[in-house]
């Protein structure tokens, strides 16, 4: 490949921040005290904590320097499947910094927070609208944090039904978070094969599916880039056991404008934001993950829910806690707001049209880069898919190199690896996910960078072996690190 | 659309490629009658500038005049936050990176968090610290299930029922469908947790207590200590104001098994109270119960220093439903702001500061004492306290809360529905003495 | 050196921006027309300018690769003589640009810009109590800008005393904008060589000083970094017959409370308050330079003016044109005002005894490398010298490398070279300025750097003379570059 | 102070190498009466958070209300500004760089300007322009000096006296201390420049003219080149809209020698009127003339492609009194941001943002004429135009501005005496219909 993205340059080291430390420097500017110092008991005070003395362009150089060994999506493709990691547009930041926004108090009361409550309950609709649900909660913190929250409906709702259930179907694409989530409700998982094209086939569903089984947790389009075509018949499938489905909607962004999960048997349905909507990632959160609910769940959300009211000549929005049926609280108070501002923010701008036309770009996107790569890696399930395609190293592994070897190498050539080793479903997974911010150009280099890397494999093999070879530290020890574990300095 | 980079002609050779006719075509194989036909009906594309008056718009429907001033906390609190905080942490870099995934590109995540994970477990006196939860209730919750989980035999933890009441509802929402019961510990009438009534409770895998707790006051850990040895049960420190332990003696220095609570006050914004930053941390014994990230330090091949995420056995990605947790993404970029706070402030500044905080709420209490208000307890606090409240209160707080953006105090009724007329006051840096004193005189005449 | 700061990274190639255009992309959010759209006359239309089509992604990653090829101040210690590369507080980015300020039309009228108005009149009062001058003029944009001022000051001086002059004095010291100044205002250089240990002799400007010489530009400090001690015996000889003294504070980081040029002599100075006074120098500039000026010269000042008027109630600003001896007009509006809020900004988180500290440990640190280096490179003049300290190559001359080579290698080392080649009486210079910011720490490690550069010179010097090496690019062909100029694309 | 990293420590052992006892020591060398003994007289160091506060005050004492509306512009003009464009100027690689003397790590600043400079060119039809320089009087003023000092023979400059007239005071204050003189260009009832006067003007070194014109109103610069070429004198074009250049036909095409002209409209905030951003273009004949910082492309010694500054031996740093300008510190960053604006608007962006300004102009001056308000000339404009007022309408202007902070029109009077009641008057993309509306009713009212 001619003129890779990727080139080395001049970085710079940077020592842990305390041994940039000495003593008497202190680079927060101290406000002036007032008012006279009121000793507490000896007994009651510490020692002071030994942190770092620094001055303020010691900080500023030294996260100046940290960041710059960071890949983030402004600095190139991001293909990590199952992430979304699309454009996290500047506006939003905007947006949520205004001092209305971040200076706002959770306990000012409803009367001096209505911008904040007038945002969520609007976001709530919008979502609604989105998913084709009845109640939507913005409060879960998390993808993983949403699907908590809706598996324990799931369970408050079986109670309520005077029987509770023990087990929970998982089909083996899911991602960890479904079965660690349904464990924390007591659930067990059980779990079923996708079918030989990668989606569930009824049959599986009715095989286990039974009166002990609370329900069923899909991820749909699925962790394979799929569509769940059978989605009707297994929701019927499980609703006809008194099951409920858990629908997974970290994937959304394939389908937004084509399939409203609530109107085909999904009961409950978790959105990932900080994906779907463009929320920024921040290196591992915050994000939020709201849940979308029907009828018959909607007694169960978590409180506070947030209301409106009209009268003639104003709307007022109010918080209420009293929901007999509620799980309860899932956040101290309200949710991350902070990333619901971006989301809303998000939203408005691109519109109704334009979500649709995001589902249909990404897509786009994604089968173009499974047409144009199947031929150089092994397509596991050649089917049309949705937002993401999923490779392995099949063909690759003849020359004895892994897909680990072809992600190294990719950071060479100066693109993000595609998500590895996940689903567990294909052994060996290189799981693309374009999203639809990334233009033609883009993917046609990273196009280019996989075959030319393919080629390497059977030429020069060692060089994909040793890669990465420009970045600041190489293959990292993750044995050691785990056996002899050293979590602070 | 500028998000959207496709042209005409970039939509027609790709749909060529993938053998489509159009954009619509590539959904055929999702079965007809599993799609919508109710559109998306939500208004059009507004434009950045539209959305700009728009979302001022909204702003200023929360806090009108922005000379605000906040005497209140409960769990949120206005500090200041240096300049340079949003500056670092905006960089696109940090802000739009994915967890590190891929350590060789992800060293300036791993490198900060490792750092932060050190400065906490500085800050609260343990050993071991993870890389960040949604928000102190989350991390407490799970802080209480690892009591529950690991205990062999005991199925119940006391909370004391001064711990901040949205923590205590969200672990009973997280036990509720478990085996698992959570009993709380009543309080004295000196506003602290009731440890004479601990000592008659039994059985218990886990006691769980605020410091300073949710009255302000500072309880007494020492003997939490010994009661928890005594009945073998791990012991629990939870906190709502981080910066408390720049002054207070640390729950670690008294031997507690697993402290968690919230790291907003650690240069975060109280953004209506998220994303703030859920703080875990354990003894080294509880290395391995402990849910959510950690950061180690190795080497790689040719013996450079670098960090990568460590421990994943006990995380969902790998033992799916026998994790520790759930916990995929937490709050990583408030762990980093939290880590370049402190990293700013220092050992000199946190200590300062933190002095600064009581010594205002200090002059706060006095002067509210001098116009009828009563402290409702005489124990020691740190940046809040319980006050009585003269008649006629309420009504004067809201003017001043709608008139000048003052906001004097949380009403403690709704939580405590004994606590009729008592609210809730809290001092910080950000209060000057002429703001104290412009409150006693509107608050009395 | 074990562990210097420069090492290589993930860096990432950037095409010109025109090579990322497609037909049809545009990056920015066109408002809405709400009202009817209006031709012009056709004749008058233009073709449209053939501007790149981009994303917003796309302007995004590019301008995000071409940011990370830079060096900054927060990337790493920047010594470059004469240019007092100090840290730039992100406060004062913050006050400049608060709405108030950055969205301030200049023609609002006084009444609407008291604010502004305030701010540029209270820092002419503070950088008239820093250089000891009775009247101050923030409207010159930049340094050259304010010699440019001061000159055409006293030019008009000469003037309207009725007789011009024709020659003006300039040290071989002198920064090139002084000559370049001067002669804008018509005047002759007439240069005059410092004496052998880099300071002026009154003789030699006794010797030169007549009645056709409008006066002398001197810069003290000068840019050896030495103190000209005998500018009182200067400023009296340029007087004596008739002439006035300009003095360029550039370099006032280093006498700030030490000495006040206007109690000295010289009676026009102008200051850099992208130098002394920490705005950002942006790769190239908005600076400021205003003029501080005593009595005599107080009339010629620019226009607008401000003042302040007092009333019992109140005080009130308000700009003044009318003028009659002024020479007129500097600027379109007032001058640099985000720049000014900066400095302002900078001056008042200091305040007076902070900006006395300043000038203390900029001149100690230039001190401790001049001690600490001086065996390594020659110093042509070994003197207590203030800000900064010139050496130059004449010991690596022996094998063969030259300041260039030493400049390039330092890149490697992850340091910005100091200013190299000027002043020109040096030859080879090699000008080191390190500020007040820099630790001691930093400096310690660039003189490290140094010492193991000056021993690369004997035992490897082909390393040098190919330096640098892990830069994006390595040294450029300028020659080519100007002799065959390609200005655009 | 947070800014000075030097403990007690550092200072002692650095005095021990320099050799002094104290920093004051350090001054020994400056003889005693040279020194000052009034210290300096500036308050006490403010910390960040009192810094604020002061500086919010004082920003609230320019535009109290910030739903400001500008219907004016004569040389500042309110464009909307993408977010993209602070967020990357603000990356301290571009913010915190000097002058990029060192090509190899300079290559950011050098490219992006390289761009600019060639996007400028794009835009004013012209085959090079500068780097920058410190606004569009300046720029204008060097552009004279370049035709004066070229010339064979002539000594004087003529410029229109519809040209800025701060721009024209800057040239008189350049050209006063030489022996080369400017003459103005007086200008006919339909407020273009009188070019029968022009042609009747001998010994012309330059001519120069602003279209669109002070007035707004776009001048016939095909006959202004026409008498350039007939009087053998440099034709001089300059501008204060940089984005008139989106939709009218650029001077290039008429055959400019050299254009000067403000930059701001591209991305730059008003900023009380500086910093701006001077552009000063030529033709390739004029290439060696144009002072000020040039980047050219060329390679480095591995063939890759770079950039660098050149042409150097322009400049006073080499050729120091025989420079072509002192010009060195120029307005590189604000350069920067044109190119970021001029890439973000793109040539779909540049023609509708163009044609936007000029139909809300059209609107207002109709909306204008409907109250009262009188055309001073039927020729036509940009987005600026002059009025005859109704009376009265001072008082109300000053009311509007006072209360709502909508600034109508420019008093034109204290420019040109002769036009009583005469007011500039302006509209961007910025204004709305809404906007003009409201104005139109509040001026009859
Ligand atoms: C399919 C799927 N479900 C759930 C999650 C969990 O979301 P979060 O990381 O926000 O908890 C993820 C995130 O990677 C996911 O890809
Ligand atoms: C001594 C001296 N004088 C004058 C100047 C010119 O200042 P500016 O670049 O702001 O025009 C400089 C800048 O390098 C300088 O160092």
């Amino acid at each position: 490949m001619t003129n890779k993205p990727g080139i080395g340059g001049l970085k710079f080291n940077e020592s842990e921040v305390w041994d940039r430390s000495k003593k008497g420097r202190c680079a927060i500017s101290l406000p002036k005290s007032d008012v006279k110092e009121s000793r507490l008991d000896n007994s009651l005070i510490g020692d002071v904590p030994d942190l770092p003395q620094l001055s303020e362009l010691d900080v500023v150089r030294h996260y100046t320097h940290l960041s710059q060994w960071n890949f983030g999506i402004d600095s190139g493709m991001y293909p990590l499947g199952s992430c979304t990691m699309k454009y996290n547009p500047k506006t939003n930041e905007i947006q949520a910094n205004r001092q209305g926004f971040a200076a706002a108090h959770p306990f000012c009361g409803d009367q001096f927070s209505q911008g904040a409550l007038k945002l969520m309950h609007t976001l709530e609709t919008f979502l609604a609208h989105i998913t084709g649900f009845d109640a939507v909660t913005v409060q879960p913190a998390a993808g993983a944090h949403g699907e908590l929250t809706g598996m324990l409906m799931i369970h408050k709702y079986h109670e309520k039904n005077g029987r509770q259930r023990s087990k929970i179907i998982i089909p083996d694409t899911a991602h960890g978070t479904n079965p660690a989530s349904a464990s924390l409700c007591g659930y067990d998982s059980v779990k079923v094969s996708s079918g030989p094209n990668g989606i569930l086939e009824p049959d599986a569903i009715a095989a286990v599916m039974d009166e002990d089984t609370a329900g069923i947790m899909i991820t749909n389009p699925n962790t394979l880039g799929l569509f769940e075509n059978n989605i009707k018949k297994i929701t019927d499938i499980v609703h006809a056991k008194g099951g409920l489905v858990y629908g997974d909607g970290a994937n959304m962004n394939a389908i937004m404008g084509v399939v409203k999960p609530g109107e085909i048997g999904i009961d409950v349905l978790h959105l990932n934001l900080h994906k779907t909507f463009s929320t920024p990632h921040g290196g591992g959160g915050p994000g939020a993950g709201p849940v979308a609910v029907n009828k018959i769940l909607e007694p169960f959300l978590p409180v506070p829910r947030i209301v409106k009211e009209t009268t003639k000549d104003k709307e007022t929005y109010k918080f209420i806690t009293h929901s007999p049926d509620t799980i309860g609280r899932m956040h101290t108070f309200y949710g991350h707001f902070g990333v619901l501002v971006r989301a809303y923010s998000y939203i408005l701008s691109l519109g109704g049209k334009g979500l649709c036309d995001v589902s249909k770009l990404a897509v786009l996107n994604a089968n173009y880069i499974k047409e144009k790569l199947k031929g150089t890696l092994n397509l596991p399930y050649d089917l049309p898919c949705m937002h993401e395609c999923v490779f392995n190293d099949r063909i690759q592994k003849e020359f004895g190199i892994t897909t680990m070897d072809m992600a190294k190498r990719l950071l060479d050539y100066g693109f993000h690896p595609p998500t590895i080793y996940f689903p567990l479903v294909v052994d060996g997974a290189f799981m693309v996910e374009p999203t639809e911010t990334e233009s033609k150009e883009s993917i046609d280099q990273f196009i280019d960078a996989v075959e030319s890397i393919a080629k390497e494999a059977k030429t020069n093999p060692e060089i994909l072996k040793s890669a990465p070879h420009i970045t600041k530290v190489t293959r990292l020890d993750e044995v050691t690190a785990a056996r002899k574990p050293c979590l602070k300095g | 659309m500028r998000y959207l980079p496709h042209t005409k002609e970039d939509i027609e050779s790709m749909l060529q490629i993938t053998g489509h006719k159009t954009l619509e075509n590539l959904f055929d194989s999702i079965p007809q009658n599993l799609k919508t036909n109710t559109g998306i009906n939500i208004p059009d594309s507004l434009s950045e500038w539209d959305l700009n008056s728009h979302m001022i718009e909204l702003a200023s429907k929360n806090i009108p005049n922005k000379n605000y001033k906040y005497f209140i906390g409960a769990g949120s609190y206005d500090h200041y936050i240096p300049s340079i905080i949003p500056y670092l942490i905006s960089r696109s870099e940090f802000m739009t990176a994915y967890t590190p995934y891929q350590p060789e590109i992800g060293q300036g995540t791993l490198q900060g968090i490792y750092e932060f994970q050190t400065m906490v477990a500085q800050l609260l006196g343990m050993d071991i610290a993870t890389a960040s939860h949604y928000d102190g209730g989350t991390a407490l919750a799970e802080a209480a299930l690892i009591s529950l989980r690991t205990h062999k035999t005991a199925n119940t933890v006391a909370v004391s029922n001064l711990v901040h009441p949205s923590h205590r509802q969200i672990i009973q929402t997280y036990l509720r469908p478990t085996q698992f019961k959570m009993v709380q510990i009543p309080s004295t009438k000196d506003g602290k947790t009731d440890l004479k009534a601990l000592k008659s409770m039994d059985d218990l895998a886990g006691i769980c207590v605020q410091s300073p707790n949710f009255f302000g006051n500072i309880e007494d850990f020492k003997q939490v200590r010994q009661i928890c040895t005594d009945k073998n049960a791990l012991m629990i420190a939870s906190f709502t104001e981080a910066l408390s332990y720049g002054l207070l003696k640390n729950p670690g220095g008294f031997g507690a098994d697993i402290v968690a609570g919230e790291g907003q006050s650690l240069g975060i914004s109280k953004s209506f109270g998220g994303p703030g930053l859920g703080l875990l941390t354990g003894t080294q014994k509880q290395m391995r119960n402990l849910p959510g990230r950690l950061v180690g330090k190795t080497k790689d091949i040719n013996g450079k220093r670098g960090y990568v995420l460590t421990l994943a056995t006990r995380e969902q990605h790998i033992r799916r439903e026998k994790a520790t947790s759930n916990i995929c993404s937490n709050n990583g970029l408030c762990a980093m702001t939290a880590g370049i706070y402190l990293a700013t402030t220092g050992k000199i500044g946190i200590r300062k500061i933190a002095q600064l905080n009581h010594d205002k709420a200090i002059y706060l209490q006095n002067s509210l004492k001098e116009v009828g208000f009563i402290p409702a307890f005489n124990t020691p606090f740190f940046n809040e306290f319980v006050m009585k409240v003269p008649k006629g209160f309420k009504t004067k707080r809201n003017a001043l809360a709608k008139k000048q953006s003052i906001f004097a105090g949380i009403d403690l009724e709704p939580f405590y529905p004994e606590l009729k007329n008592h609210y809730l006051f809290c001092a910080t840096e950000t209060i000057s003495k002429e703001d104290i004193d412009h409150l006693a005189k509107e608050v009395t005449s």
